[in-house]
């Protein structure tokens, strides 16, 4: 099983050298630590920033300077600022090259829901509904069950969803695992320790084993 | 040039009053118009419609709106972070229109523009869509959404100048420049205030045309909502 | 009959302190030096800037400062500068108080025809269209005949129109003339010397002359 | 960062092939990218589709593409101050979609922020509106005008650095700063290129992300149309 940050650095491996990235709130903001020093990305953050720096020190925070998470965060050399209307043409525009996003559920089609419990939870959907919508690619980081232990991985989302058939690939604690296009999770790599019976177990949704389930490899 | 320059927050939302639709910059605490919120707090006018995409945190912005009951509706992306306003919600004392952030930016800009409605693929498919018309194009769907505008827009600049001319400071910006096109009436306060001429003609945001009072505030005290540190 | 400039000064007595304007070329260029200097108010140009400045001494000349008659220009303190799509974005969303332009047929419902003469001129409608659709007030800055004597005050227009129903006043050498909201030129003013049967004649589209017409006050 | 430097122009144009559609910044002469112009005039490709608000003069700018007949169509909405595009567009040479300056400005920005279509009162009524939906909002007429993109767009700035960020100056940034986000491949062309870093994130008008290629320019003419002085 991989912990939180291992999810994150598995998913570190699909960024490419030139990306235009945003990373959601949790387990994907995670992500930038992990990318190698030598591949170029510029991150973005959608309350209004390209190029997203580490944490700041304490000395430098800059309460004018946040991400899409309020969290304090330092600007890397060449960044840009812009208002929210244009933060989403980006978006919109699909100028953005990858979108990494947690989810309370995934469909076999590659619907997300991660928005709204009904009764429990109001909280909105902030931007995820135009990222989902619009990103070229998109990754979903989440813990392959929910704390009460129901798959997270379903035939169809039993959650208000916030994009249809947009998920491309899903990262969890277990497996990476791809969208087949004409529906079912393909089974990639398992986590190590981790055996194709146990994800079969905890996949409701339709999942395809092919031949060969490499390890994940996380050197 | 015109002048725009009003003396105090008091002065500038004066003639806000019970009913009235804002509009309010700022992303989380950041870049919210601190001095306009208190001076509305002291008015504490009633029934407010308010266009924000956050309703700010329990004792701080909008939260305390909230907590003196002063909101009628919110028109936000993302509420979380405010139990008040989460209570306020369940028992239905409160009214909210949730959007997506970037649906939210294009009303807004839309509404400043004169676009009475344009076409987005966010939300298509999901409850966002109940009673919108879809429509393709090229193969995909989108739904269409119309332009917002507001009584009043309040927004918080870095500096300005008394033509109403702004210029904003790193993501403090987010949702002001829109904002600040679609109110019938904006306000603008900054933290510093110069004579017009004082800013660079090619470095302005939002061009003094779409702000009617401005006035320089004073005691900001951008709490951060998550201070997020590297050692 | 007045000139030129004495058209462009009786339209300078319409604008009121604070009111941002649009200046179309020609005649409506020519109003800018009328402007009582005590009444403040704000040029735009709508390839991006609001402020515009007197013509500018040879050696200050910029070659990027121009205004939307691509002749060279100065700015004022507290001017700036912004892409086309905001600058239509103030003209569209009502922003822009008042616009005066030029053109060569008006009808007696306030529609406009000022970009096209079939077979003979493809120039194009500019911003013209924009400008006309959305702005709260327009004033059209004309001569009341056609070079070969015709009236430019119409029943309907004849040339391709620009927009329709959107004139509100008109200012021609012959006269001053609002559009009444239900059909027809009302005569407010004559120019000096000019008879209001002149007008009459000159006039096709229907004329309603009150039972007093001041003679129009160039002072 | 993201290095978008190309060496030269030459280099930056080199995949611009016959029937390429191309969005070009400027408005008359002012702030258009005279470097890749004269790039394209030397490959000399051929039935170019050019969206640009205006198509130079006879002897500068776009007028010289239409001297070696290098355009299939123009989509602008004015062209005056070219005899030999009149001349070209009369004997049906040439192909012309005329569109209001602010429609085609909003088409452009909608192009490259995703929006397939929005509502314009610009047109409604004239022979602009032929064959386009028309529809009422709050009691005013509207028209259906669908976003642009182009392969390439071709634009100028005053400042840019090497991770693809412009600044631009005076008039001269006109239609250039939407283009950029229209075009599959935007190429920018500066009067000052300096690294990465070396421009203040808030001046910025366009984000590198818009940008694929950018070079530092030269020679440039900046003609002028109308020489009007004051005495």
């Amino acid at each position: 099983m991989l912990t939180k940050e291992q999810i994150a650095k598995r998913i570190s491996k699909e960024i490419k050298h030139g990306q235009y990235i945003n990373l959601g709130i949790g387990i994907p903001t995670l992500v930038a630590n992990y990318i190698p020093s030598k591949i170029e990305v510029v991150l973005q953050s959608e309350n209004g920033l390209l190029g997203i720096g580490p944490f700041p020190k304490e000395m430098d925070v800059d309460p004018d300077l946040i991400n899409a998470g309020k969290q304090t965060i330092s600007i890397i050399p060449g960044s840009s600022i812009f208002d929210s209307a244009q933060s989403f043409a980006m978006i919109r525009g699909g100028h953005v090259d990858l979108t990494i996003l947690g989810a309370m559920e995934v469909s076999e089609f590659g619907d997300i829901a991660n928005w709204k419990i009904p009764g429990k939870m109001v909280k909105g959907m902030g931007g995820a509904m135009d990222l989902v919508s619009s990103a070229k690619n998109i990754i979903v980081a989440m813990q392959h069950c929910s704390k009460d232990g129901q798959s997270k991985l379903l035939p169809t989302c039993t959650l208000p969803i916030t994009g249809i058939r947009c998920v491309k690939k899903i990262v969890t604690d277990l497996a990476v695992l791809e969208i087949n296009p004409s529906g079912g999770f393909v089974l990639l790599e398992r986590a190590p320790g981790v055996t194709i019976e146990e994800i079969k177990l905890k996949t409701a949704g339709n999942l395809i084993v092919p031949n060969q389930v490499l390890e994940i490899n996380l050197d | 040039m015109i002048q725009k320059t009003v003396k105090s927050a008091e002065e500038a939302v004066a003639d806000i009053s019970d009913g009235a639709k804002l509009m309010m910059g700022g992303f989380g605490l950041c870049g919210i118009p601190e001095n306009c919120i208190q001076a509305l707090l002291k008015k504490e006018v009633q029934a407010l419609t308010i266009i924000s995409n956050n309703a700010g945190v329990d004792n701080f912005g909008i939260g305390l709106f909230l907590k003196k009951r002063m909101v009628k509706k919110m028109i936000s992306s993302y509420v979380g972070e405010n139990a008040e306003f989460e209570r306020q919600l369940l028992s239905g004392e409160i009214e909210v229109d949730l959007v997506p952030q970037g649906t939210l930016a294009e009303r807004i800009r839309a509404g400043g523009a004169g676009i009475p409605a344009f076409y987005t693929p966010a939300g298509v498919g999901t409850e966002v869509a109940f009673g919108k018309e879809t429509r393709t194009f090229d193969g995909k769907q989108f739904l269409l959404e119309t332009g917002l505008t507001a009584d009043f827009a309040l927004i918080k600049a870095w500096k300005g100048d008394t033509a109403g001319n702004l210029i904003f400071k790193g993501t403090a910006m987010n949702f002001n420049p829109i904002m600040a096109t679609a109110g019938k009436i904006t306000i603008a306060e900054v933290e510093e205030l110069v004579p017009a001429g004082g800013l660079n003609p090619n470095e302005i945001h939002t061009p003094g045309i779409f702000v009617q009072r401005i006035f320089q505030g004073k005691g900001y005290e951008k709490r951060i909502e998550n201070r997020t540190v590297s050692f």
